[in-house]
């Protein structure tokens, strides 16, 4: 064996036979008064979220309200990704007009089933994706879910019909565009909070604005807004994360 | 909660995990870790977090996948070990 | 809008970078100027923080984002918390960044002439994430903000030359197991606590009993995550080639910040959430955690002795530092704590200092070699006085704030008794003062032979990187640096001099972090 | 029975962890070495998941409409514009907080996966460039042309 192999086999042993020796202390598996399950802070997500924000569903409401905070900075970390992969592997923008003027003969050489099996699937995916953003609040899913999904179409499309196929839909400046957008759909929600005079991400305030709402319903609403910032960036970096990595960074043939 | 379920898909975990690692394959490497994704999706679904598994559904068996294979697909599919 | 001053630190950057996500594609001229105005607000923001910190009269300010405030004592979302130490913290990153987007102008244009947007919105990211990192008072934003910081600067690296990919890829792998490690100290403090806000994981643990052994292996964990990331001597491999073959800009920003906050996040950890009795008596691997400390000091100056590289020696007096604030840290008395904290900060500066004198030096003569530094006091001697300022401070000669932070350690390590971490900080200077004044004389002697060699141009277009089209440039020549170059690395030099006149000051602010270990000691 | 269905998670969190570590520190293509890193991640998302189970009886941190809106018509009564929680919450059933997932955990690991397929998305960019410098994706073979100065 190798000596790199060694070190990393006694790490290993090391680290597992650390944590093996800590689960002697945890509370019993699956106790519902266990400290983590049994804290003020978790009681209060589950007892009073629903008088202070309306929404059925927990998650979305601690993700989106109570954790909104870290939720934009997990957009933060796509938008981050998809940049970071474009910046890595380079940007074929002056071929990508010509790639796309190729398309439709490249659309030719593909496989009918394929095509014709994605043509009936995207769409039926796409409404599926928005059905899970825009019900988040009362069903597992939301902004994230629904963003990936709504990628995934565009994926879809770009492994069936190739790659300029699915540019010709969903550009990559476009979708820069789009994530950028999604971050401010988030920051801005946050920053008008701001400018109302309470603190950043504090939603109550926005019933001012809102009509027909109030000090609640604001948080509902505003909840909608953001999940639906979330989706807009994740949508477009899950297809550029695809379409980098299927081209190398040059935007033209896929896989 | 059903523990039967629970302890049968965690064995299957652990060989899935050690075949995923020990294939010469690349592609077959990231297809593997496609089912690691999803039985883990089904894991946590049972165990109650039902976003939770959402979310590893359409990030971990879905997106994580295919861009593997993208990224295997354009650069060499053996693996010396 | 004063009390939103904490806040605005971090939305300059993020909504600046949002901001060039959408125009600068389409103008990339905008970027710059973008950047530069994010991060003078982002500066002023802090400072205005640090202000409030000051004027406050518990010394804490608390920003409680989304507005739920604490309920039955419990911090049920996410809230800043800015005492003496991050306060310090904010304004030394956001003004090193200000800076150091003001030096990398000509050179940002030069090395990735096409990726000018792309590495304009990474760094404003990377700058909201270390300066989130410092403020945030929740365990898990805290994770969340070193992965931001951690992507951009993978990114930020991998953009460079072909070297920079590979040691970029190792940078991910260590990365991802420090952060990881980080995450699962902090699922093992949740399953004990219940709650993730740092200052209620303190004050639920008074109640837990000290032998719990999930505590003690969370404690564990954080620690070993933080040491990866912030390359503690056996876990330092990725650092050195990922600073080094890394552009310009980047190792400027990186190399002082980013293993800084990592030291920053440890000292919290052990102040603010685990408690000094705790990490000093109850544990007691204080003696342990020294000696590691000496082993990476001695360690880090021997291999700085043995390159030839530039950027590679700086890289590894890097390491070696981290040895000293790790070791200052863990000396279990206040003047060692007080003296890893002056030296956080005095180390920055010198290390972006040194980076920068070396990026000029680097760009101008296309030598990376220590040779490239024959002859230049004639030829670039605005330059050279900013490296004089930072190698005597990097050696510790007075006035620079260099000695007033070994003084503090060298105080501290006697006080506790470390004795072999006391040799290894002289020795570390002595190497220090070898590996400098060697670079000064060279830079003062040799003047005469290498007076009019002119530069040659193949090392010359290799160090411009991919892309850079030498004959659209005006033809450099060493004496004009750009002062775009030049007056932030004046600046910093005149700041290493006043942050060791002040010290009297500085010493001040650190001691309201640190008056609870002088409790320590008095319980003693 | 009840021993090992306790501490089972914890044992295969524990097992899939040192899985995943030593393939990220030992092996040898950088492409498993990126498995490596997923199962590393996704079996600390295990741990994370299983803190917040709770037993036989707890369903998911979903309420019903009943739960959130109130039994019984009160939707004159019900939110017409008043803040005050007490009076909103005397027409909800009572929740026990005990046969509820936690949702905490659940929060953190939707922004923890997040974070893992951004780095898994960087570094296989990273080690696509890698392929087109190197030609390779061992790390034997990379660290051989680097040697030779081909680097």
């Amino acid at each position: 064996m190798a000596p790199m192999k060694i070190v990393a086999l006694i790490t290993v042993i090391i680290t597992g036979g650390l944590l093996l020796y800590a689960t002697g202390d945890f509370p019993a598996w699956g106790d519902p008064l266990s400290p983590a399950n049994n804290s003020a802070l978790s009681r209060h997500y589950i007892e009073q979220s629903r008088v202070e924000t309306a929404v059925p569903n927990l998650v979305t409401a601690v993700l989106a309200d109570y954790r909104g905070y870290d939720t934009m900075f997990e957009t933060v970390v796509v938008f981050v990704a998809g940049l970071a992969i474009l910046a890595v592997l380079g940007q074929g923008t002056s071929r990508e007009r010509a790639a796309i003027q190729r398309s439709a003969e490249r659309y030719q050489e593909r496989d009918m089933i394929n095509i014709m099996t994605a043509r009936l699937i995207v769409p039926v995916l796409q409404l599926f994706s928005l059905y899970v953003l825009a019900h988040g609040h009362y069903s597992p899913g939301g902004g994230f879910q629904g963003g990936v999904m709504f990628g995934a179409s565009f994926i879809l499309i770009a492994l069936a019909g190739g790659l300029p196929e699915a540019l010709s839909r969903l550009s990559i400046p476009g979708a820069l565009l789009l994530a950028g957008l999604g971050v401010l759909l988030y920051g801005g929600t946050g920053l008008v909070c701001m400018m109302l005079g309470q603190n950043f991400l504090d939603y109550h305030i926005l019933h001012r604005l809102l009509p027909a709402t109030d000090a609640v319903m604001a948080r509902y609403h505003a909840m909608l807004i953001v999940e639906i910032g979330v989706a807009f960036t994740v949508t477009a970096i899950m297809f550029i994360i695809y379409a980098a990595l299927s081209s190398r960074g040059r935007m033209t043939g896929g896989l | 909660m059903i523990a039967v379920f629970d302890i049968c898909i965690l064995i299957f975990l652990v060989a899935i995990a050690i075949i995923a690692l020990s294939v010469k394959d690349l592609l077959a490497s990231a297809m593997i870790l496609g089912i690691y994704s999803f039985l883990m999706c089904l894991l946590w679904a049972e165990m109650g977090a039902v976003d939770v598994a959402f979310t590893e559904a359409a990030v971990g068996a879905g997106v994580s996948t295919v861009i593997m294979i993208a990224t295997v697909y354009q650069t060499s599919r053996k693996s010396s070990d | 809008m004063v009390e939103q001053f904490p806040i605005l630190i971090e939305l300059c950057p993020l909504f600046g970078a949002i901001l060039i996500a959408i125009l600068g594609f389409r103008m990339p001229k905008l970027c710059y100027p973008i950047t530069v105005l994010a991060m003078a607000l982002s500066c002023a923001a802090a400072i205005g923080t640090f202000m409030m910190m000051l004027a406050s009269p518990s010394g804490t300010v608390i920003y409680d984002l989304s507005g739920w405030g604490r309920v039955n004592d419990t911090a049920i979302s996410i809230e800043y918390r800015v005492d003496a130490l991050s306060a310090l913290m904010l304004v030394l990153i956001s003004s090193v960044a200000f800076l150091n987007v003001i030096y990398s102008k000509v050179r940002v244009a030069q090395e990735t002439p096409s990726k000018i947007p792309h590495f304009y919105i990474l760094y404003l990211l990377l700058v909201a994430g270390l300066e989130g990192i410092t403020i945030t008072n929740d365990a898990f934003n805290l994770y969340v903000l070193v992965e931001i910081s951690s992507l951009t600067g993978y990114a930020l690296i991998a953009i460079g030359s072909k070297r920079a990919v590979i040691s970029s890829f190792n940078y991910v792998i260590m990365g991802t197991i420090g952060a990881s490690f980080f995450l699962l100290g902090v699922g093992y403090l949740y399953i004990k606590t219940g709650t993730l806000n740092m200052s209620d994981i303190r004050s639920i643990m008074e109640a837990i009993p000290d032998d719990s052994k999930a505590i003690k292996v969370g404690f564990m964990l954080i620690m070993i995550g933080v040491w990866v990331k912030m390359a503690f001597f056996p876990l330092h491999g990725w650092l050195p080639n990922a600073y080094a073959y890394a552009p310009t800009a980047t190792g400027a920003l990186m190399a002082p910040l980013v293993t800084k906050v990592m030291i920053y996040i440890m000292i919290r950890m052990m102040l603010s959430v685990f408690g000094p009795e705790y990490v000093y008596e109850t544990l007691g691997w204080t003696d342990v955690v020294v000696t590691l400390s000496t082993i990476a000091i001695v360690a880090g100056s021997f291999f700085a002795l043995s390159r030839s590289d530039l950027r590679k020696m700086l890289t590894y007096i890097i390491v070696a530092e981290v040895g000293y604030m790790v070791g200052g840290a863990w000396l279990a008395n206040s003047q060692g704590m007080t003296g890893a904290i002056y030296h956080l900060l005095s180390d920055a500066l010198m290390t972006f200092c040194l980076f920068m004198v070396v990026g000029i030096v680097v760009s101008r003569t296309g030598d990376p070699k220590l040779t490239a530094f024959q002859g230049l006091y004639r030829k670039m001697p605005i330059t050279m006085v900013g490296f004089t300022i930072a190698a005597l401070s990097m050696i510790g000669l007075p006035p620079t704030c260099g000695f007033f932070s070994k003084w503090y350690l060298l105080r501290g390590g006697i006080e506790a008794g470390q004795y072999h971490y006391v040799g290894a900080l002289l020795f570390s200077s002595l190497v220090n003062a070898v590996l400098f004044f060697r670079l000064i004389e060279m830079a003062y002697y040799h003047g005469a032979h290498a007076h009019g060699e002119p530069i040659r141009d193949e090392d010359h277009e290799q160090y411009r990187m991919h892309g850079a089209d030498p004959d659209s440039q005006p033809k450099e020549t060493l004496a004009n640096a750009p002062w775009s170059m030049l007056g932030p690395m004046l600046v910093v030099a005149i700041g290493l001099i006043a942050l060791g006149v002040f010290n009297s000051t500085v010493t001040e602010w650190i001691g309201q972090v640190v008056a609870n270990l002088n409790v320590l000691e008095g319980a003693n | 029975m009840e021993f090992i269905v306790n501490n089972f998670n914890y044992w295969i969190y524990v097992i899939l962890m040192m899985i995943g570590l030593f393939a990220m520190i030992a092996k040898n293509n950088l492409i498993k070495k990126l498995v490596g890193m997923t199962i590393f991640q996704t079996a600390i998302i295990l741990f994370y998941v299983s803190i917040g189970v709770k037993g036989e009886g707890a369903t998911i941190p979903i309420l019903s409409y009943e739960q959130v809106h109130g039994t019984h018509h009160v939707e004159e009564a019900d939110h017409a514009g008043e803040d005050d929680s007490h009076h909103a919450q005397a027409d909800l059933p009572e929740i026990d907080a005990r046969t509820i997932t936690n949702p905490i955990p659940h929060v953190l690991m939707l922004t923890a996966i997040v974070v893992g397929v951004a780095t898994l998305g960087v570094a296989l960019a990273i080690s696509q460039r890698i392929f087109h410098f190197y030609g390779s994706l061992d790390e034997d073979v990379i660290l051989a042309k680097i040697q030779k100065g081909d680097g």
